[in-house]
């Protein structure tokens, strides 16, 4: 729907108004109000009911994707103003104009329930803090980094978006205290400690395949094997040693068969035949064993989990 | 992008995927004790709380990084198990999340697990933690944790990425004994070469069945060896005809267009000098392919629809406006 | 010192302050351990304001105002709905409403739920298609050069006259035969392997497990190999910047 | 001395070996020997035929925190079509870091042009950043239905002129009606963003692919499949570019000489014609050499251990 066309404005409906309008204020306050009469109604909901109101949100959540899925995709209208031919096609028009409303909805809420995450967090270490507890200190550092990111980073996000109609501050000789703060605490420590923290398991891996690539058993050694021919293949100069010793005994030999035995191909052949199937076959146990529990979490079989 | 694009095939396959689940659950309920086979990881997990408890150390679970979906659920429903043993062994735990969504459910779960098992008193709110949603300060935040805390045993469970091995290393580093598994195949490796008992790709999935023995849980599992079963079938008759039908020699050949998503069928005769000639059929050309991939004519996309009488065509856009509509009295 | 050196200075000292937990834990690495995580958590409320609940939420339910080129939108009151939702994810502290906090979370797994039923065949639809592979020959000549077959604007130049490239694309050969039944044999026996409520019992069919999980290893080592080089580059780019990025602008400066 | 200890050494041993190693590889010149991968072979001789007047797409999809690989890729692509004077365009999808580590990289190729005497790339007139698109199915699937409605709301700065204008009014991408007007599209990414642009596009418009080493085996697939037309993968394929942009494909600067890079199925390609070649893969590919032999000893060094240590626990028992 408007995503696609992004141009041209959907035509008013009973769904929209115009934007910051007093109407729309009074459709979003009134909206919220109901939802809010909602939430408390629904803590006076008697005990037997709780798990099929639970399970009535899921099952409706999940149908859309199955009807979706099951309802023929419309085809797109040759030119505006055209009429769904029958039922089938308006519920199919409906569903692909619905989709990307319903995509936004798991992200939005995931991110309502960001607080939460916040929340357990701040009790985790003010809890620490007033009770001393071993290296209280350290929980300051956090809340304190904490302040200073949230601060910067919301005033330099003002300041680009609402203040700054010229685009003066895209570039960096045009910024401000705020923006140098944020820039320094976000590129300058943030993302270099992920670089850091990322290019650890560089040393890890050294010693993980120290520690366990022996010749213990079978799966050991197939396991060592194939990881190093694949390791050598990447080393450019080897690999290149290696050809030009193949090249020389194709030329001794004459026999052409040996140019698969050069390194890259070995890998090459080792990734399609072996790796790529064997993969193959993990994902489609995967994929089963997703949909399986997918069935069961959307009609309410699932126990222990979420509907129990 | 269903029907049109994958055809009834499609939609049959997966119908009979669904049938396959749905019948083994129901089959399942009515009957006890279906066979499952040995899950070597799965019965490491009384051994290692148990060594836990005797070094008075804690037991640490992360469910990945994912967000909430059944790769996490399915996490939580596994630690679910492993904390059970842990209250009756009163053994610490700590549960470390990297999603808000997630948090939420684990915290709850876990609560539950506690209060089942009669010991609400010593359920702590803060052994489920959120640590970060940003993937290395997770990573810096967990492994600081393991260090500090010398958790006696780890069990890394769900969707894990390349922090796979940060948290392995660490964990094998304080000689914690670690179950691990990851859906994402290419962490597996890792955690193969780091861990002492690793769940592969869909023994993940099976954990809970193997653990609880719950019937719709072993029900499920059956249906989805059932589907296993099919896609082998699948696969082999394929095989068996592909071969025999990339022997023959074919006239006609499949041109697609890309553009409309059409394709249609062209014989030597109509096509044009140096299009193609009479050739051993290609995999394009087998019956199974076609099967996979229906042939979209262009008629079957010539659809008219009539116009809106009502419809104003400069600034809004009828089709749209009718879709809506439609929502309006359908919902 | 300017600008530029500080940050390229404090990105210096942080990733040192991380690597010294190699040696071992200490207070050092704790020290950056909680600024990062601090960090982090300031950064995330940051973003799912800026870059999610303010372009995915509010905008779409308060609309937006013409700006240059773009008109302007309406904006959609329904959305107004997912607030009052997600904040019953709060009971979770409650004793008493805890099970309404099941609802958000209950309708991002419908969600999530109904979304594998529709993308399951599309996944894994061409995958199955793309392992029945044919095993025989048609022809038992070998290639004798590597072909391609890329044509038209800006394409590749074909060596091979186009009736020799249809011939070749056209024959399966006996080396590619053979590739093909080790690819099904593989997935299979893989396959195989993740049968967990039959009991394979007889000799072959424990063999053919075995073979199965054996496969899987090298695939395993496959994927471990390739990983390497990424992740030794990490750390070779970490040694640039601390060497040549920040010690060559210090001297240099 | 006793080999059977090699079997357990301390892994701080390990640490500060790789540490130095890794440091002291970078300041030892390397021009290592190399013979390219059959698919970067496919992406240089590509990008060396393209024609000029088509404007080529670049996705780029990483952020700092692979730039060991993939900003050597970008760095290599930017130089080929800077130095063929081959306009692009530019955008990020998925994570808004990505637009701006990748305008870094233009902006200092520009630089580094500049104090060579050679043309630089100006914004609107030979490149165009388009900005973020924070959805990367739902930006593929727009570009293929309409690429003017995609990208129609784009606005880019002009090189010398004030304010913005709309991306479609500028020298580059004036012409294009349909992503198949562009000669070219590369993804550039550090996720499996290249299997959803893959699966909406690749019919649409030539596509080719850098990637880092964690994503590089799924593209083969995708590669023998036709999907993708050539493709360079991690460090080693960006060492394969640098390689080839100094040493073209059957080509031999002087004549007679047996060229650096041979591959049968192409003619003569030239290499780079102007700008830098070797840069930042070179630095690196050096110390990769260093670092993966290292980690081979230590495996080798393990499994001597273990084989002593076993021997000698049998002749005890004997």
């Amino acid at each position: 729907m408007i995503e696609l066309l992004a141009q041209a404005p959907p035509p008013p409906s009973f769904w929209n108004r115009p934007p910051y309008s007093p109407e729309l204020y009074v459709m979003v306050i009134g909206t919220i109000i109901l939802g809010l009469a909602l939430f408390f109604g629904l803590t006076y909901a008697p005990t037997r009911l709780k798990r099929p109101i639970v399970m009535t949100f899921t099952f409706l959540s999940g149908l859309f994707y199955v009807l979706l899925w099951l309802v023929p995709t419309p085809l797109k209208p040759k030119e505006p103003g055209e009429l769904p031919l029958n039922p089938v096609d308006a519920a199919g028009i409906w569903f692909s104009d619905a989709l990307p409303r319903v995509a936004d909805v798991a992200q939005i809420l995931s991110a309502f329930l960001l607080g939460l995450g916040i929340f357990s967090l701040l009790t985790i270490h003010i809890r620490k803090i007033n009770r001393k507890q071993t290296d209280w200190g350290f929980s300051i550092v956090l809340l304190v980094s904490m302040v200073l990111m949230l601060g910067f980073g919301y005033a330099d996000w003002i300041m680009k978006e609402f203040r700054d109609p010229l685009g003066l501050l895209q570039d960096s000789s045009n910024w401000t205290f705020v923006n140098q703060m944020s820039d320094l605490l976000f590129d300058g420590i943030l993302q270099q400690m992920d670089a850091a923290m990322f290019s650890l398991i560089a040393f890890y891996i050294l010693s993980a395949a120290y520690r366990a690539f022996r010749v213990r058993s079978v799966e050991s050694t197939v396991l060592m094997a194939s990881a190093l021919i694949l390791m050598l293949s990447l080393m450019g100069g080897v690999a290149y040693a290696w050809g030009q010793g193949i090249d020389a005994l194709v030329i001794g030999t004459g026999n052409e068969f040996l140019n698969n035995l050069k390194i890259t191909e070995v890998a090459n052949w080792l990734r399609t035949n072996m790796q790529a199937p064997a993969i193959r076959a993990i994902e489609f146990g995967v994929g089963l064993g997703a949909l399986a529990m997918g069935i069961r979490i959307w009609l309410g079989l699932e126990r222990g989990g979420v509907s129990a | 992008m269903q029907y049109l694009d994958t055809g009834p095939f499609g939609i049959l396959v997966t119908l009979m995927m669904v049938a396959f689940v749905l019948i083994n659950i129901f089959r399942a309920k009515g009957s006890k004790g279906l066979y499952i086979r040995r899950i070597a990881g799965l019965n490491a997990i009384d051994d290692a709380i148990g060594r836990a408890t005797e070094m008075g150390r804690p037991v640490l679970m992360v469910p990945g990084i994912g967000g909430l979906d059944a790769v996490s659920v399915q996490a939580i429903n596994i630690f679910a198990q492993v904390t059970k043993t842990a209250a009756q062994f009163t053994t610490p735990i700590r549960l470390c999340c990297a999603d808000a969504a997630v948090y939420t459910v684990a915290q709850e779960v876990i609560r539950d697990v506690y209060q089942k098992e009669g010991m609400s008193d010593r359920y702590d709110s803060t052994s489920v933690q959120f640590v970060s949603d940003r993937q290395f300060a997770f990573a810096a935040g967990v492994s600081g944790m393991i260090l500090r805390d010398k958790a006696a045993a780890t069990f890394f469970l769900g969707a894990f990425f390349a922090e796979s091995l940060i948290f392995a290393e660490t964990a094998n580093a304080v000689g914690a004994i670690q179950v691990a598994g990851s859906t994402q195949t290419s962490q597996t490796p890792f955690f193969i070469a780091a861990c002492d008992y690793v769940l592969i790709g869909d023994e993940f999935y099976a954990a809970s069945a193997y653990l609880t023995r719950e019937p719709v849980l072993v029900g499920s599992l059956v249906g989805q060896d059932w589907g296993k079963l099919a896609i082998i079938c699948m696969i082999l008759l394929g095989f068996v005809t592909m071969s025999a039908e990339r022997l023959q020699i074919t006239n006609e050949a499949r041109v697609d267009d890309p553009d409309k998503g059409t394709s249609k069928i062209v014989s030597v005769a109509e096509a044009t000098k140096d299009q193609f000639r009479e050739r051993r059929k290609r995999a394009s050309d087998t019956v199974v392919h076609r099967i996979f991939n229906p042939i979209r004519t262009e008629e079957a996309l010539d659809i008219k629809r009539e116009k809106d009488p009502n419809f104003v065509p400069p600034a809004t856009n009828g089709a749209e406006g009718n879709g809506t509509e439609a929502a309006g009295g359908g919902a | 010192m300017d600008y530029t050196l500080l940050k390229l200075f404090l990105g210096v000292v942080f990733t040192l302050l991380l690597y010294s937990v190699l040696y071992r834990e200490n207070k050092a690495y704790r020290f950056a351990e909680h600024v990062f995580l601090g960090l982090a958590a300031g950064y995330t409320l940051v973003v799912v304001w800026r870059d999610i609940l303010y372009v995915q939420w509010w905008q779409k339910m308060m609309g937006t105002v013409a700006d240059g080129a773009a008109p302007a939108m309406p904006g959609y009151w329904v959305y107004a709905i997912l607030l009052p939702i997600g904040l019953m994810g709060y009971t979770i502290f409650s004793k008493k409403n805890n099970w309404m906090s099941r609802i958000p979370i209950g309708i991002i797994l419908g969600l999530w739920s109904g979304q594998q039923i529709q993308v399951w065949w599309n996944t894994y639809g061409p995958q199955i298609l793309n392992s029945m592979r044919p095993v025989i020959p048609t022809t038992w000549e070998s290639i004798t050069r590597p072909i391609t077959y890329t044509r038209g604007e800006g394409g590749i130049k074909v060596n091979l006259a186009p009736e020799r490239v249809a011939e070749i694309q056209s024959n399966l050969y006996f080396t590619q035969a053979l590739s093909n039944f080790i690819f099904v044999l593989t997935v299979v026996a893989a396959f195989s392997y993740f049968l967990f409520s039959f009991d394979l019992r007889g000799k072959f069919l424990n063999k053919f497990n075995t073979f199965g999980r054996w496969m899987l290893m090298i695939g395993f080592g496959a994927i471990f190999g390739s990983t390497v080089m990424a992740r030794f580059a990490l750390v070779i780019d970490r040694m640039s910047f601390i060497w040549q990025e920040f010690f060559g602008r210090l001297l240099t400066r | 001395m006793n080999w059977s200890k090699l079997q357990n050494v301390d892994r701080r041993v390990l640490y500060v070996i790789l540490l130095v190693a890794t440091s002291l590889g970078l300041f030892l010149p390397s021009r290592i020997p190399n013979d390219p991968e059959p698919a970067a072979k496919d992406l240089y001789a590509l990008l060396m035929q393209l024609p000029e007047d088509k404007p080529v797409i670049i996705q780029s999809d990483w952020t700092n925190s692979t730039r060991g690989e993939t900003m050597g890729h970008l760095e290599a692509l930017c130089r080929i079509l800077m130095s063929r004077r081959i306009k692009f365009v530019i955008y990020a999808t998925a994570d808004a870091q990505a637009g701006q580590v990748a305008l870094n990289v233009i902006r200092q190729i520009n630089e580094e042009r500049k104090k060579a005497g050679l043309v630089t790339y100006r914004e609107g007139v030979d490149y165009i950043y388009l900005g973020v698109f924070p959805n990367a199915e739902g930006a593929g699937q727009n570009m293929r239905n309409d690429i003017r409605k995609a990208w129609g709301t784009r606005q880019t700065k002009v090189d010398g002129q004030a304010g913005r204008v709309p991306v479609f009014d500028t020298a580059v991408l004036r012409n294009m009606r349909s992503v198949s007007d562009a000669s070219l599209m590369v993804v550039i990414t550090a996720s499996a963003t290249i299997d959803v642009a893959v699966q909406r596009l690749s019919d649409k418009v030539t596509m080719a692919c850098m990637s880092t080493g964690v994503v590089a085996p799924s593209l083969l697939p995708f590669y023998q499949a036709g999907q993708l037309k050539g493709f360079a993968g991690g460090l080693r394929g960006a060492y394969d570019m640098e390689y080839m942009m100094a040493h073209g494909i059957n080509y031999s600067p002087t004549p007679g000489q047996e060229p650096k890079v041979t591959a049968e199925k192409f003619g003569e390609i030239p290499p780079v014609p102007e700008g830098k070649s070797f840069e930042r893969a070179a630095r690196y590919f050096g110390t990769l050499h260093i670092a993966l032999t290292l980690l081979i000893l230590a495996v080798v060094m393990g499994n001597v251990g273990m084989f002593v240590a076993k021997k000698k626990a049998k002749g005890g028992n004997n």
